[in-house]
């Protein structure tokens, strides 16, 4: 990695949206052959600077230089044409064309005029072949596929081009280990190549792992940038919230939470063979009062679903389901959250956000459906119960009436959890609720959760770690092609345990 | 200041003073207001009581394009409810009385009630397209109206009845009172209650909202219904000015009138945000703007010339994109609801 | 931090998606096939119903809409709207009709009806990006507008006697036996061709359907979304105005009221034929399957020969609602969200 | 002849065995006038046994080229429309002459230079009508000293009984310099038209004589925008319209409007005649003309109760 000269260099940018100053005089540099890590807490700035570089916001001061050429894109495509290509936090791919199109979009090759469309289909293969992702079909429609499997998508379009920059804003947040991989060894052979890569990401393994540099911004501003191998992990976190380091301590401790003996509790609800055709079958499981159980699988096992299930948002045509000793059948949402039932969903932007409403009205929305039209809410309890879990939960801006669409991806996703604990429910099915959270808020989540239990609520907890499984759930769910396939209780359950369970029953 | 001038409602009312400034220009006492026979008489006074159905209609409007809809019938309502009362009280033994004016006022509404119950089915419970769906009842609905009446125009002469378009009640039309009234009804309604939010939030994200718990189909079906409710009591209006029914061209193209004013007073057509202070004000500009060109006596075929310049200025004016061109450039891609669902 | 790795999927996902791929057809195609259900139904019901030329009179006879609801299709795709057409239309006849009494020599004639016809729609596709004011309101201005021009032109109508135009007429293209169908139904189904080459086999078609598909997705993909989005109603306009002199062909006039209402027809038609109005998805051939269900209607009524005035209005609510509703039964397993 | 072999119910025979079938185009049912036409037409074929096809376009001139064609598929022996627009109808009139069927017009003409396309047209003389109540306004204000103002209320801008109402009247007035019509706006055939251009007239020129309506609707509409004006409808000013439909003869009995031309829609029994003559090969003049009178408040008291529309 030598001292050439930087492909992007970043001066003194600042941004100021209505209210909140998201860039102010930050300074970035991007060289050539190396991978470098952008690192902040939830809503430090990361994401806007990307998008102050690829031509999406315009700055209000500083400026940017492109390959020794002051720039200012007007559009993401300018941005593109100069080499740079990006793959933005939330996916922004259009879920109504296919697989192979989303990745070529813009760039089909062509013949005598027309797209050539066995081109793209190779072309296509090739790079999903090349993260491994061989078994997607190309001409399927995007939307048929997870959350997980349009981020790689996203991922294998921005890798498709021949780009000088290649810009990846919290890739990672929806892969599993091995996909995870399967990028970094692509992220190395184009670094090998010359390509300069910039990568967020809230997972410190992994930019220990991949990076050789990174900038730390924290609150709009920039902290520094420093070599990978001269910031140790707890210096680095310390940099990025600005604490010192025995309040870290703090936070990593593991909580010791009182299991609750299994004979006394209650179960609140109990699933038979439910399922439902198409989607998972044979889910029998039961949660007990102030339990947490966790589901484990692998990517795409049916997890998503299961939940779904669980909470009415599809409908179950097998089985039975029990809630608090009687038995029912949940046709909508609506049924199931009176039955004290909430959801979180892991798909924020398309089944969370009610992007242009406040940070209040998406915040007491659950409350009121409950209520029904006729009661609203009033205006003081919205506005102490905003204020309150804008506090615990330190969502920031503190804005109440900002829109929930300007907030970080982190931060809506704490609004949306917030969302659900104000209606105090019974049972809170919490799919990925940790992803794309920084480190600091991720174990303030865990900490809520395991203290949601204790207070005897019953928790259904879904994560792509599963580590994070491990140390938060009392029972786990194991799915394996979206049907149940084992139900373990957690004392003293390893990874490996779990791992043998999903690699040994036959399907 | 700024704020002022970001306000969304600061072009709109600015262009509605112009307009009337223009009329005032060309003729002197367009502004006054006298008292004539025990009311108040005058252009403004014009502009309300015409203005009164367009504002009711776009008023229920509002709330379906809030939810992501579009009604695209309440024209043909407005004609069957006014075809339905006057062909009630046409052929009713006593047609003078209130009574008989009250009952067929009554069962206009509710057929008003019962064709929003219709669209709001179509649209919710089948999840038919809401332009298709209320097209069905747009094409049909004269057809309907012109049934009751025969495609005759009925007249009718009841005094009572009459009141409703045409009357006064201590000095102000009757008219722009109801149309007031709905508004603040509405306003209480939606504001008071959830209800507006819950409307926002289903024209704005459907699914979130259904995963949030909120019984989407009832508020979808809640807007359909009132729409109709306000369209019956356009038609009412509509039919009592001219103490007639005419099933062919009551409220004919009032829907188009009613989705511009609605957008006129910064109400997308994606859904979600809306304003009802701002539909009133595009409701009245297009009235005024009708008003003007009588008043100027522009030649009948540049009319809608005329009409169509209006309309460009106003939305020029209004539209933020106008007013940041002049100054500093920042643009933000705006992040529209990326949930594409069926409207 | 360890996170748990995938087997690969099983098989039977891949078919899943495939046909979940192919779901996106299912309301063109059901069009179609209620189109045969309908065509079927008549014969059976009236004599004389079930001829060739009664299915070509269908083609002959809304050449114009046809070619409307082609243009159509481009905005709805991107989740816009054209309110417009019907006027332009009209726009485009009087101008023929007007420059042809004057003289002019046809083809000029009909080369600076499209031009109009194309600045027209472009400069609303202008306004509409460059100033982000809504579709629906600034081609509501434009339908006011053209439509004023009009009355501008002529308030009187004006016959068209030119030679050309009217070889283009009554021109008869013999297909078999007694079989036969107009010059405009052949330009017709050629606009559509191309449409379809466009939409499917060019970047501007793919990104108009990426437009519908996420906007600001498509924006931030480095898409020219700007540039599309205007030119996608510069073709409408230009649809219109060869909707125009296809009318011109039929009707060998220009008159200022004629087409009026005919945009929510070619609304009404695209719809039908399975586009989704937010955008994204749908297809040119569903358009013109829709565009033959609103004139077999129109057909049935006629047969049908009884109805009065507001019978016939109620009979097509009716029919386009039995309509819907089918369509809506046949598509109900698919999911298109 | 075309596709149809089976030769269904309606063959070119059906003229032998003494059954006529019409099919007729109707431009829509945009006002009482034209309902009480089409009812006309609708009960003298039945009284006549002619077998009706009847279609409604709905104002729009290609939905009733597309009628006319399927009437030509369909057949039948005779077919009769009343034409949305003057121009644009020779492609599908030669096809019908192809296929050997006559036509006939009724209520508003074709400009189709070639006259064999039809056989007859049986209608009012919209030109003649503005003309009527031009002469009757002359004459009524002989009497008058200086400037009499005149406020026209048009019918739909472009229609032809609106161009044709207007020049017919205009070209009336022009023998007495002192009529002068000083405002002239679009209401749209319709009441609720006429009263707001009204009003908005009322407020713009204070003294108004005359008020001349292309039709009673819009008449109508002008008399209640006058009272609330606190004036008298045909006293303070005078009031001429066109069509003595019943709403209107009533107004004119009562003395809110003081003249009416007569515009009849009932060409019902005519039409059959006509019909049944072309059918059988009879030579029929080229131009029939409705029989037309004009109203007085007078008159009007004596026929109203006899009026049937
Ligand atoms: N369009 C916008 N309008 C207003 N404020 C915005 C907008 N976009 C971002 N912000 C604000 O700017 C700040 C920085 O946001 P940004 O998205 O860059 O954070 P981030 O570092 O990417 O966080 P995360 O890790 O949660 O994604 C936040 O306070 C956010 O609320
Ligand atoms: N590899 C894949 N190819 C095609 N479709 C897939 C794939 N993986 C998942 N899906 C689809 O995505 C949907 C979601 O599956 P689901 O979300 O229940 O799984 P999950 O265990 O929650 O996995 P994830 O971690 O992706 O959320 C299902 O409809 C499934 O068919
Ligand atoms: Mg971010
Ligand atoms: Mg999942």
């Amino acid at each position: 990695m030598s001292e050439s000269t930087p492909v992007v260099d970043m001066k003194g940018i600042s941004i100021a949206f209505p209210g909140v100053k998201a860039l102010d005089g930050v300074d970035f540099r991007l060289f050539p052959g190396e991978v470098h890590a952008l690192l902040g807490e939830n809503g430090a700035g990361k994401s806007t600077l990307i998008k102050a570089l690829t031509g999406v916001y315009a700055v209000d001061d500083g400026t940017i230089t492109v390959l020794g050429a002051r720039q200012s894109f007007g559009t993401p495509a300018e941005a593109q044409a100069a080499g740079i290509s990006t793959v933005y936090q939330e996916v922004n791919l259009c879920p109504n064309l296919s697989v192979e199109e989303n990745i070529l979009l813009g760039r089909e090759p062509r013949r005598r005029g027309g797209i050539h469309w066995r081109n793209v289909r190779r072309k296509a293969e090739e790079v999903l072949d090349q993260l491994q992702l061989g078994h997607i079909d190309p001409r399927s429609v995007l939307s048929s596929h997870s959350i997980a499997v349009q981020q790689l998508i996203a991922i294998a379009r921005a890798m498709q081009v021949e780009a000088r920059v290649l810009i990846l804003d919290e890739p990672t947040s929806s892969l599993d280990a091995d996909e995870v991989q399967q990028l970094f060894s692509v992220i190395r052979t184009l670094r090998d190549r010359g390509v300069a890569i910039l990568f967020v990401s809230h997972f410190l393994e992994q930019v220990y792992e991949v990076s050789d540099r990174m900038t730390v911004l924290r609150n709009g501003r920039l902290v520094g940038e420093y070599l990978t191998a001269d910031l140790p992990r707890m210096g680095l976190i310390s940099k990025m919230i600005g604490k010192e380091l025995d309040a870290l301590a703090e936070l990593e401790e593991a909580e010791s939470r009182r299991q609750p003996d299994r004979a006394e509790r209650t179960p609140f609800l109990q699933a038979e063979g439910l399922g439902r055709k198409g989607s998972v079958r044979d889910v029998t499981i039961t949660v007990h009062a102030g339990e947490i159980l966790g589901l484990a699988g692998l990517l795409g096992s049916g997890r998503t679903e299961t939940a779904r299930l669980l909470f009415g948002a599809d409908r179950a045509d097998q089985g039975r389901l029990s809630i608090n000793g009687s038995v029912r059948t949940l046709r909508t949402p609506r049924s199931a959250i009176d039955r004290d039932i909430a959801f979180s969903s892991e798909n924020r932007k398309e089944e969370g956000l009610i992007s242009d409403l406040s940070v209040r009205d998406n915040l007491i929305l659950a409350m009121q459906a409950g209520k029904g039209w006729w009661r609203r809410v009033p205006r003081s309890t919205q506005d102490q119960l905003a204020e309150q879990f804008i506090e615990t939960l330190d969502i920031r801006p503190a804005n109440k009436d900002a829109l929930i669409r300007d907030l970080s991806g982190g931060n809506q996703q704490k609004v949306l959890l917030a969302r659900w604990l104000i209606t105090e429910p019974k049972l809170l099915i919490l799919d990925e609720p940790t992803r794309g959270i920084d480190i600091g808020a991720k174990t303030q989540i865990q900490k809520l959760i395991s203290g949601l239990a204790s207070g005897g609520m019953s928790i259904v907890f879904i994560s792509a770690e599963l580590e994070e499984v491990l140390r938060l759930s009392d029972t786990i769910a194991v799915l394996k092609d979206r049907h149940m396939v084992a139900d373990i209780p957690n004392d003293g359950v390893t990874m490996e345990d779990v791992m043998t369970v999903i690699a040994g029953t036959g399907a | 200041m700024s704020a002022l001038l970001r306000h969304r409602l600061t072009w709109p009312v600015l262009a509605l003073v112009l307009l009337l400034l223009l009329n005032q220009l060309f003729r002197a006492d367009f502004l006054s207001v006298r008292i004539q026979d025990g009311h108040l008489y005058g252009s403004l006074i014009d502009i309300l009581r015409n203005g009164a159905p367009t504002i009711l209609i776009a008023l229920g409007m509002t709330l379906v394009i809030a939810s992501r809809g579009i009604d695209l019938s309440v024209g043909a309502v407005a004609a069957i409810a006014g075809a339905i009362s006057c062909m009630y009280i046409y052929s009713s033994p006593d047609p003078s009385s209130w009574q008989t004016a009250a009952m067929g006022v009554t069962i206009a509404v509710v057929a008003g009630l019962a064709l929003g119950l219709w669209n709001g089915f179509l649209v919710s419970v089948i999840g038919i397209q809401p332009i298709i769906a209320t097209l069905v009842l747009m094409t049909a609905g004269r057809g309907l109206a012109q049934l009751v009446t025969d495609g005759q125009i009925i007249s009718v002469s009841n005094d009572s009845y009459q009141a409703i378009g045409a009357g006064f009640f201590l000095g102000l039309p009757i008219a722009i009172l109801i149309a007031a009234g709905a508004f603040g009804v509405a306003g209480l309604l939606t504001r008071r209650t959830a209800l507006g939010t819950l409307i926002e939030a289903v024209g704005i994200n459907p699914v979130a909202s259904r995963l949030a718990g909120i019984d989407a189909r009832t508020i979808t079906w809640t807007v359909y219904v009132f729409s109709g409710l306000c369209a019956a009591v356009a038609g009412l209006m509509i039919s009592s000015n001219v103490t007639a029914a005419d099933a062919n061209n009551a409220g004919l193209y009032i829907e188009m009138d009613a989705i511009l004013a609605v957008v006129i007073g910064g109400t997308s057509l994606a859904g979600g945000r809306y304003s009802l202070v701002g539909t009133l004000v595009g409701a009245l500009i297009i009235q005024t703007l009708t008003t003007t060109v009588y008043t100027l006596g522009v030649p009948p075929e540049a009319t809608l010339v005329f009409k169509a310049l209006v309309v460009i200025i106003v939305c020029l004016l209004q539209s933020s994109r106008a007013r940041t061109l002049f100054r500093q450039r920042r643009r933000p891609v705006t992040e529209q609801s990326q949930v594409k669902v069926a409207i | 931090m360890s996170v748990l790795t995938r087997t690969p999927a099983p098989l039977d996902r891949r078919r899943i998606s495939r046909l979940q791929g192919k779901a996106r057809y299912a309301p063109s195609l059901a069009t179609v096939g209620l189109f045969l259900a309908m065509f079927a139904v008549g014969a059976a019901m009236y004599p004389g119903f079930l001829s060739g030329q009664v299915f070509l009179n269908l083609l002959i006879d809304n050449t114009f809409l046809i070619v409307l609801a082609v243009g159509m299709t481009f905005v709805i795709l991107t989740g816009g709207i054209d309110l417009s057409v019907g006027s332009v239309v009209a726009l485009s006849m009087m101008i023929a009709a007007a420059l042809l009494q004057a003289g002019w020599n046809p083809f000029a004639v009909i080369l600076l009806v499209l031009l109009t016809g194309a600045v027209f729609g472009l400069a609303m596709g202008a306004v509409i990006q460059v100033f982000e004011i809504q579709p629906f309101i600034v081609t509501l201005a434009g339908l006011f507008l053209a439509r004023g021009l009009c009355y501008v032109i002529s308030v009187d109508s004006i016959t068209v006697t030119d030679p050309f135009f009217t070889s283009m007429a009554q021109a008869r293209i013999p297909l078999a036996d007694k079989l036969f169908v107009s010059p405009g139904v052949v330009i017709a189904l050629l606009v559509v061709a191309v449409a379809f080459y466009v939409l499917h086999q060019t970047r501007f078609g793919r990104t108009v359907y990426a437009i519908g598909g996420g906007e600001s997705s498509a924006l931030l993909m480095g898409l020219a979304v700007p540039r599309t989005k205007i030119l996608v109603y510069g073709i409408s306009g230009l649809c219109s105005a060869i909707a125009g002199i296809l009318f011109s062909f039929y009707s060998l006039s220009g008159y200022s009221l004629a087409a009026t209402g005919l945009e929510l027809d070619a609304i009404a038609a695209v719809v039908v034929g399975g586009t989704l109005l937010t955008g994204g998805y749908g297809y040119v051939l569903g358009s013109l399957a829709g565009v033959l269900v609103l004139g077999i209607v129109q057909t049935f009524i006629s047969y049908e020969g009884t109805l009065s005035s507001w019978w016939t209005r109620i009979v097509i609510g009716a029919l386009l609602l039995a309509f819907i509703l089918l369509q809506k039964l046949f598509t109900r397993k698919v999911r298109l969200t | 002849g075309g596709g149809s072999d089976s030769g269904g119910g309606s063959d070119a025979g059906g003229a032998s065995d003494g059954t006529i079938t019409m099919g007729f185009a109707q431009v829509g049912a945009e006002s009482g006038w034209r309902t009480a036409n089409t009812k006309s037409v609708q009960e003298a074929a039945e009284a006549a046994g002619v077998d009706l096809k009847f279609s409604d376009a709905q104002q729009k001139q290609e939905n009733q080229i597309k009628a006319i064609r399927s009437y030509i598929q369909q057949q039948v022996d005779v077919i009769a429309f009343s034409p949305v627009v003057e121009s644009g109808w020779d492609t599908v009139l030669k096809e019908a002459k192809d296929a050997e069927i006559p036509v006939i017009l009724t209520d508003r003409a074709v400009d189709s230079a070639d006259t064999s396309l039809y056989k007859t047209f049986l209608g009012s003389d919209f030109i003649e009508e503005g003309k009527k109540a031009g002469d009757w306004l002359v004459e009524d204000s002989a009497s008058t000293e200086g400037p009499v103002n005149i406020v026209e209320l048009q019918g739909t801008t472009g229609a032809a009984p609106a161009i044709d109402r207007k020049e017919g009247f205009e070209t009336a007035i022009a023998a007495d310099p002192d009529l002068k019509i000083v405002q002239s706006q679009t209401g749209d055939f319709t009441r609720s038209g006429g009263k707001q251009v009204m009003e908005a007239f009322l407020k713009n020129t204070p003294d108004i004589d005359v008020v001349y309506a292309h039709n009673d609707d819009m008449g109508l509409g002008a008399i209640e925008a006058i009272e609330a004006a606190g004036k008298v409808p045909g006293k303070d000013i005078k009031i001429i319209t066109v069509d003595a439909v019943k709403d209107g003869m009533t107004a004119l009995a009562d003395g809110k409007i003081n003249f009416i031309v007569e515009c009849n829609p009932l060409l019902g029994e005519q039409l059959m005649d006509l019909a049944a003559k072309v059918v059988a090969g009879e030579e029929v003049p080229a131009r029939v003309v409705t029989e037309e009178t004009t109203f007085t408040p007078e008159q009007a008291k004596e026929v109203l109760a006899s009026r049937e529309y």
